[in-house]
């Protein structure tokens, strides 16, 4: 699958409370309901090592101990035109919808490629849910 | 602090259901959890996956899975339909070659194969590449930029240098 | 009007509650106050019979009884870079902020042009609201 | 810092409630909590006046007492590809996260070139926030 | 009604605390408010930010914040590294210039510096900006499209009408 993203949970403005918990990569569900999940990804090139990618993709996946594989959630998905012409480019995605989890479900972003992701600066790359 | 039943690590085939606070036997592929088990002894109510929907691995998942779609405008064809335990699988109309998002092709558009106009055809469109187009003009064509034009009679004379150098040779053919 | 995008409410990762309806391509508001709505619509091309659009837009619009014509609440327009050069493309739009909504009041989602909508997987275009 | 936008806070669908009052360009927050805050800011080009810009950027920033300087709280910014060709383009970029505020403090939305925003329109440009 | 306590402005260095409802002397740049005072006599208790994090200012924040990192994958380098009272701040790695994306160069992009192959440099490439050419060709190289190409002995009598004019010339350099 796509290669998911780390996240910090505590410094800066990350946190977390009402037991929605963050380990291994993941937001862990502490109670049954809808959630409001969201995260930006702002992605940009070229860099030293990235391929001639002339795409990203952003994806929040649900994994569950009732189901072996993960569950797409949102996706967002942009081509890249100003890639060709060699000059720097950034491109944010922001997802954001009311989804029904279980108690102990993880949610994970996954992305095209980690090498395109800026994680320069906290305020430009976020994730997280709130229950309704 | 809310009385909180530890959960267990549930023997193969089943699943913890936090609702039913115990394991649950799992619903085939197919299927999904209509009604959890009431004790590990009675069996889970499964249901069959409505039309339109799918799960391929056994579950104990409250719904199934919707189908994706073929894109049919985006020259997408079906390789094979939805069924209760498989997604639909698209490939590309014929004349199509898949131009893949990612590393897994997970996500791929349907691109047009190149026609090689006057070049011989090295390797033939396929669903997962362009056609290879020969790098030199067939005979009867000079190329032009990077296209091979055809050689006209009537306009021999008034053609460039190559064209001129192409179509002029060949006096069997008559000027 | 721009044309109206149909959804499915039932099947998948869809489903509606606490009385929130959807019917004839519309979320009918149950009971009046401010609601969180929101829609992703992702547009690709190019298609078999799709003019060479040079944008693509996306317009969460209400309709209510007490007026004739819709009222467009939130608004997503993006011109196309990529679509000259007739290689494929991918433009999602997410529209999301808080309305005041009255009881039997719906809302619907519009778009620039239905053939450039991917409708294909259901994490990719989606529509939503939530109570306050 | 970059330039502060201005909003309208009564007229067409803008409110504020709860005491969540507008002034001087910014929201302020009446009680301390967890907040969903979110923005839009649709850019167009090219303008008369507007510089060749190569980038478009979105910033929702906190300034409180407790701090002599503003705190970047969500950021978007997106390079422009058609703006190269002189043919008219919109971008929107949309912000949404939850951010935990201190009654008192105040919330405002920076861009990175004023003349540039799409201002024509309620629902192309909007702000708000609401409490969890 | 909830009885409010009226904001009093408090005296230089300390702020108003909504939870203590009363002024507390600023933490000073580096740490930040652990624990409000009780009374303004006696102090704030402040800690020194975690690592990773600074505060620039004497504050009273809950929280440091988080330091920004360089973007070393796109060609940034550290000029000085983040500590508890200032931001890491980034430049360019040798051989390339900023690109800055807003007036105040918050954001930029480290781009490669032009070679100016077959021509002398009229101001050589610095972190603001990319390296100037002359605008004709350096003796022995002849333009061509906007390039300077090197003259070559083997390849003279073939090539176009400017390399001839310019690489022909120079009968010195024998043929």
């Amino acid at each position: 699958h796509l290669p998911i993203l780390q996240w910090e949970d505590k410094r800066g403005l990350a946190f977390t409370k009402n037991n929605l918990s963050y380990s291994s990569n993941a937001l862990v569900i502490p109670v049954s309901g809808d959630y409001y999940v969201y995260a930006q990804v702002t992605f940009r090139g070229p860099t030293e090592s990235s391929s001639k990618a002339n795409s990203v993709t952003e994806i929040i996946t649900k994994v569950t101990d009732s189901y072996p594989e993960p569950t797409q959630l949102l996706t967002g998905t942009k081509t890249l035109s100003e890639n060709g012409n060699g000059s720097g480019w950034f491109q944010p995605i922001y997802l954001g919808a009311v989804v029904s989890l279980e108690a102990g479900d993880k949610l994970m972003v996954n992305v095209s490629d980690i090498k395109l992701v800026d994680y320069t600066k906290e305020h430009k790359t976020f994730f997280g849910a709130f229950l309704l | 602090l809310r009385r909180h039943a530890t959960r267990l690590p549930c023997p193969a085939g089943m699943n913890w259901i936090e609702t039913a606070h115990q394991c649950c036997p799992q619903c085939p592929a197919g299927t999904f959890l209509s009604k959890p088990c009431t004790s590990p002894e009675n069996g889970s109510v499964c249901l069959a996956c409505p039309a339109g929907t799918f799960r391929t691995q056994p579950n104990t998942l409250s719904e199934c899975q919707a189908c994706y779609e073929c894109d049919r405008q985006a020259f997408q064809s079906v390789l094979s339909n939805c069924s209760a335990t498989s997604n639909v699988a698209c490939g590309c109309e014929p004349g199509h070659f898949r131009v893949c998002l990612d590393k897994h092709c997970s996500e791929f558009l349907c691109q047009k194969c190149q026609p090689c106009t006057g070049r011989l055809i090295q390797r033939p469109c396929s669903e997962a590449q362009d056609t290879l187009c020969d790098s030199s003009c067939k005979p009867d064509f000079y190329s032009e930029g990077d296209e091979c034009r055809p050689c006209h009679k009537s306009t021999l004379d008034t053609c460039g240098k190559e064209c001129q150098h192409v179509c002029g040779s060949g006096s069997g053919q008559g000027s």
